[in-house]
């Protein structure tokens, strides 16, 4: 395992390699079997999630999400007529941006290097919203992450879901998001802050549970199949864990405001 | 000087060179040499009575080139014939265009003219073949004739005073292709012939090449009339849902990619687009017995090449 | 510092009257309908026209003439040290604005009324004078596109440094803070449409380098109207009878 | 972009199916590939690939700089690509901008691994030359002359013989530099090393059209696409990245397919790109 990233080519090398071991976390060795997550989880086990509908009250709709330290923030607006400037369409335009507060990481200003953030929460969402359902308008979904935790965008991905679906906007399921790190050997799901620093890989998916569909996926780092293919079901399972509790979060909201 | 973009290896480009240089040699045995470029003089023998053609202008008393060409002099007529143009659009000429904007009373096609085609529904057949004026209901149905991106074959009528083209589609021949492919090649490629519409039913297949360098290769469709007639019992979406069941049969797709391909051989190799000659080309890949997508490969560009120098030397010993 | 060492040869081994190699190649976008590749020295220019074709802004439309348009761009790793910058500062504008207008005078717009022209020039390698080399390039591809001209516009720099007038200046020669001339001449006609300068020059030396600019412009007019013509020739013998 | 009608989209659609692409290509076929090395002598390494009418030029820049404080025993690299107007007039002014930042985004993905560097294309520790003084900042370009669609496998490829192009410069540090101080460096114009790309990996996008999935699809093809899957697969066969695109969702079995599929073909990708480098690299040696 130490060869992994660790083994310098042969044939370019005007630095001695590196000693892996010694740069590893103090928290966490390859051998270390007994390693445990900073918070006590389980490798499997996510962190407690909360959502609430109706955050913002000028927005169409809104929802907030907090998981652990992950504090987010999504209002919509819309859908209201498309600007002039762009071109005639029979589809319905979704636009995502995606900010982070000053205060959000612990370094002034770090969070500005998610620039991709609003294109992969666009493309998470697409897939579930029925835009075929407001023509020529344009639904506007805009995420604040208040403080930065972990496993920002896929929490980002489900508050915004929860938030269109409080807005009224036809989808044809929830969008739910789960993140896996994988560090050395072990995955672990829903990583905090500090482990995504240190992962060797990480894969998101964002999928509709009812429909079993995958709507976007992203992989870096080095992935074995059989790692992969773990890391995938671990993460499917996770969201549909997760859309239950966003499901009853919006079955109480609407219960609440019958009386 | 304009390479040949495909990667060749040294004998490759060894057989390339030598197949142009007898292209070459043949070309210049047999015509005098007029190829002039922007601001070139182009010689004239007695001022005053010639008339001054495309591509040429007057400065100080001379006769100036405003294009890279070749000189054509047709009795007192002086013109440059431009080769890598846009399409010069002449009346009568048979066109394949895509229509890019349903307007009042009209269509505007992109035609790989310097301004698009207009179609004006009144010149179009309608499709229930009688001749009537055209009422406010056509007019509201002009999208169940024509839509946006629609391929769609006609003819040039006349040309308007904003240097603009008028198109017309006043025959059964003409009108929408579909279940095909669409080319686009440099037009200079395309020689103005009798025939453009060619009907291939040996391979199935219906060959249109349009003068301004669309060319489409599509499947054979036997009898516009009926088509026409069952398209209008139908409603819209049978339509559609029929044309996607309805599988074109794999022979007929074999033959449209095949001669696609040899288009796009001739295009890239800048050799005039026939009929002859492209299915020239699809024979010698057939004995060849070459994959269809191996004919993009830079071995089949030589030996088309080497053919073709080979035909046009029997051609001119022929006419010796 | 030294620009011209006492054998009468620069930093690059040039003499002070030689032009870099130029390289011209036509056809390099399959989709546009005219490209080139141009190449003086170091600099490395790759310019594609696309049109005559409609207007794709109906309220740009010129109802007698044709609608001229430039952008030109620079590759992030065009220049020496690399830097990103961003897209459409002001000197690529002001460069995009100085193409465009050369080149619009020397289209016969009025043959192609309202339709566009796009010129777009992109900068592979930058080792001073770019400017000459897009509006060469330019020429080039607007030729290979077909679209009549009423001469073949070429241009050239040329600078005076250590008391000698040089032709065709390099990026060390150019950054020199000398005087940089540039002209764009029409060869046929013989007039000047560009000519720019920056520093100050006495008038009478200005004239000399001036001059040896112009020989730059019409020794470049001359290569570029070969490559053209056997561009012509080829492609007539090649599509044959 | 692509605009098509009804009767050019089922005609593509159903070459899909039948395994007969338009340009009379399997599903599982490339058009053909090929690849020059060093065409921007002022870069220190650059190449060009052509697949088809796609054409895109790569370059590596090496400069000295500081290394990121949470980081000093790496080096750092750069990705970035451009989109000129030069391919497509549509990439005019601030047209190419959302696609050139997703094309960065996904090549960041793909070559540079996970945070930790494990799975890199590039070795970042490799780049050092004093540790948390002094190391190579690695700048690599992409900007896209021609497009006809699959750019990113495009980019990809080229940044990988560009890579294969670079050399480093050998630099020596002067020894006795204390605490804080900077180094005192000299760097060699004559020897350079050569960069090791043996784990740079290839990227495959499997372009889903119907039921079925393509590789090296046009633009004409792209414009079809239900959704598309971009994966990239080191030598030794191990995923290093993967992102998707396209609005349509998946089934978590389709995509495990594909990715299998992306696997069998990069074998014989990586192989195709190997034999193209080198016979590039040999042919700018003779000029």
């Amino acid at each position: 395992m130490t060869s992994k990233g660790g083994a310098a080519p042969s044939t370019y090398t005007p630095a001695p390699p590196p000693t892996y071991k010694a740069q590893r976390p103090p928290f966490f060795t390859d051998s270390d079997a007994d390693w445990t997550r900073s918070d006590g989880r389980g490798f499997h086990q996510c962190r407690s999630a909360f959502f609430r509908t109706g955050a913002v009250n000028s927005a169409a709709g809104s929802a907030y999400a907090e998981f652990g330290n992950t504090k987010v923030i999504v209002s919509v607006f819309g859908p209201r007529e498309s600007k002039k400037a762009m071109m005639y369409s029979d589809k319905g335009r979704l636009n995502c941006n995606v900010s982070y507060t000053t205060f959000a990481t612990t370094v002034h200003g770090q969070g500005s290097d998610n620039k991709e953030f609003s294109t992969m929460l666009h493309k998470a969402l697409e897939g579930a919203v029925m835009l075929e359902t407001f023509p020529k308008t344009t639904v506007d979904v805009f995420a604040l992450v208040l403080e930065s935790g972990g496993s920002d965008l896929p929490v980002v991905i489900s508050c915004a879901s929860l938030a269109l679906a409080d807005a009224g906007i036809m989808m044809y399921d929830l969008v739910a998001g789960v993140s896996v790190s994988c560090l050395g050997r072990n995955l672990i799901i829903d990583p905090i802050l500090e482990e995504e620093s240190f992962q060797d890989g990480s894969l998101m998916i964002t999928c509709m549970p009812s429909h079993y569909e995958v709507t976007q996926l992203t992989i870096t780092g080095e992935w074995s199949t059989a790692n992969l293919n773990e890391a995938m079901q671990l993460c499917l399972d996770a969201c549909s864990k997760l859309a239950k509790i966003m499901r009853s979060c919006l079955e109480e909201a609407a219960s609440a405001s019958k009386d | 000087m304009r390479g040949i973009e495909i990667s060749l290896n040294q004998t490759q480009k060894i057989r390339l060179q030598r197949a142009l240089k007898q292209l070459e040699s043949l070309y210049l045995r047999a015509n005098f040499n007029a190829s002039v470029t922007v601001a070139d003089t182009i010689p004239v023998s007695n001022e005053d009575t010639i008339l001054k053609g495309h591509g040429t202008s007057e400065r100080d008393g001379e006769v100036v080139a405003t294009l890279c060409g070749v000189v054509e002099r047709v009795n007192k007529l002086v013109y440059v014939r431009t080769l890598r143009a846009r399409y010069k659009p002449e009346i009568g000429d048979i066109i394949v265009g895509r229509v890019v904007e349903v307007a009042q009373k009209r269509w505007k096609l992109e035609i790989n003219f310097s301004q698009d085609a207009v179609l004006m529904l009144s010149s179009m057949n309608l499709p229930d073949g009688i001749q009537r004026r055209r009422t406010a209901l056509d007019e509201l149905n002009m999208r169940s004739i024509f839509e946006e991106n629609d391929v769609v074959c006609g003819e040039v009528r006349n040309f308007q005073n904003d240097g603009g083209i008028q198109l017309q589609a006043r025959s059964q021949k003409y009108g929408k292709l579909e279940k095909g492919q669409l080319l686009t090649i440099p037009p200079y490629l395309v020689k103005r012939q009798k025939h453009h519409f060619h009907h291939l039913e040996h391979y199935g297949v219906d060959l249109i090449l349009g003068c301004n360098g669309f060319i489409w290769v599509g499947e054979l469709v036997e009898a516009r009339d009926c088509i026409e007639e069952d398209q209008l019992n139908n409603t819209e979406q049978q339509f559609t849902k029929s044309n996607t069941t309805k599988e074109m049969p794999l022979e007929t797709r074999r033959s449209i990619c095949q001669i696609a391909n040899a288009i796009r051989v001739l295009s890239i190799l800048g050799f005039n687009v026939t009929l002859e000659v492209i299915l020239e080309t699809i024979d010698l890949s057939r004995t060849l017995n070459l994959g269809i997508d191996e004919m993009l490969g830079p071995e089949f560009h030589v030996l088309v090449a080497e053919r073709e120098a080979e035909r046009r030397t029997s051609m001119t010993k022929r006419k010796g | 510092m030294e620009f011209v060492n006492p054998e009468g040869l620069r930093l690059d081994g040039r003499r002070p009257m030689e032009m870099r190699q130029l390289r011209a190649q036509i056809g390099a976008v399959a989709k546009a309908d005219g490209s080139a590749v141009f190449e003086m020295g170091n600099t490395k220019v790759i310019a594609a026209v696309y049109g005559p074709r409609e207007v794709q802004n109906r309220s740009q439309q010129i109802n007698d003439q044709a609608l001229v348009r430039c952008e030109y761009s620079m590759a992030n790793f065009s220049t020496g040290d690399r830097r990103r910058k961003p897209k459409g500062d002001r000197r690529s504008t002001e460069i995009s604005l100085v193409i465009r207008q050369t080149m619009e005078e020397c289209i016969l717009t009025n043959l192609m009324p309202r339709s566009q022209i796009d010129i777009y020039v992109q900068v592979l390698q930058a080792d001073g004078g770019t400017r000459s080399a897009c509006i060469n390039a330019a020429t080039l591809a607007l030729a290979d596109a077909g679209i009549p001209m009423r001469d073949l516009v070429t241009s050239c720099s040329a600078g005076f440094l250590n008391s000698t007038p040089l032709l065709d200046l390099n990026y060390v020669e150019d950054s020199a803070g000398g005087p940089d001339v540039t002209v764009g001449i029409l060869p046929k006609v013989d007039k000047v449409t560009l000519l720019q300068m920056d520093a100050k020059l006495p008038i009478d030396t200005f004239e000399n380098v001036m001059q040896l600019a112009v020989e730059g412009c019409k020794a470049i007019a001359n290569y570029i109207r070969e490559v053209l013509l056997e561009n012509t020739k080829q492609l007539e013998y090649r599509r044959g009878l | 972009m692509v605009g098509l009608s009804l009767g050019e989209k089922h005609f593509i659609q159903g070459g899909i199916d039948q395994n007969l692409r338009s340009d009379g290509r399997k599903r599982d076929a490339y058009r053909p590939i090929s690849i020059e090395t060093g065409v921007i002598p002022q870069a220190n390494g650059s190449a060009r690939i052509r697949i088809g009418a796609t054409e895109v030029i790569a370059s590596v820049k090496a400069e000295l700089g500081r290394p990121n404080a949470l980081q000093p025993d790496k080096g750092k690299v750069a990705i970035f690509v451009d989109c000129s107007p030069v391919a497509e007039p549509m990439f005019e002014g601030r047209g190419g901008e959302e696609l050139s930042t997703e094309l960065s985004v996904a090549l960041q993905r793909c070559l540079m691994g996970g945070k930790s560097g494990a799975g890199a294309g590039i070795d970042l520790s490799s780049l050092i030359v004093a540790e948390g003084k002094i190391c190579w900042d690695l700048y690599i370009d992409g900007l896209v002359i021609s497009s006809d669609g699959n750019l990113l496998d495009a980019l990809g490829a080229a940044i990988k013989a560009a890579l294969s192009n670079t050399g480093i410069p050998r630099v020596q540090v002067a020894a006795g530099a204390s605490g804080d101080e900077q180094p005192e460096v000299d760097i060699s114009d004559e020897e350079f090393l050569q960069f090791d790309t043996s784990g740079v990996p290839v990227i495959v996008t499997l372009t889903k059209v119907g039921r079925h999935y393509i590789v090296d699809a046009t633009s004409e093809e792209e414009s079809q696409m239900s959704s598309a899957v971009s994966v990239s697969i080191s030598r030794k066969g191990h995923i290093c990245g993967l992102s998707k695109r396209g609005s349509a969702g998946l089934d978590p079995s389709v995509i495990s397919d594909m990715i299998s599929v992306a696997r069998h073909i990069s074998e014989q990708l990586i192989n195709k790109l190997d034999s193209e480098i080198s016979a590039a690299e040999a042919d700018e040696d003779e000029m």
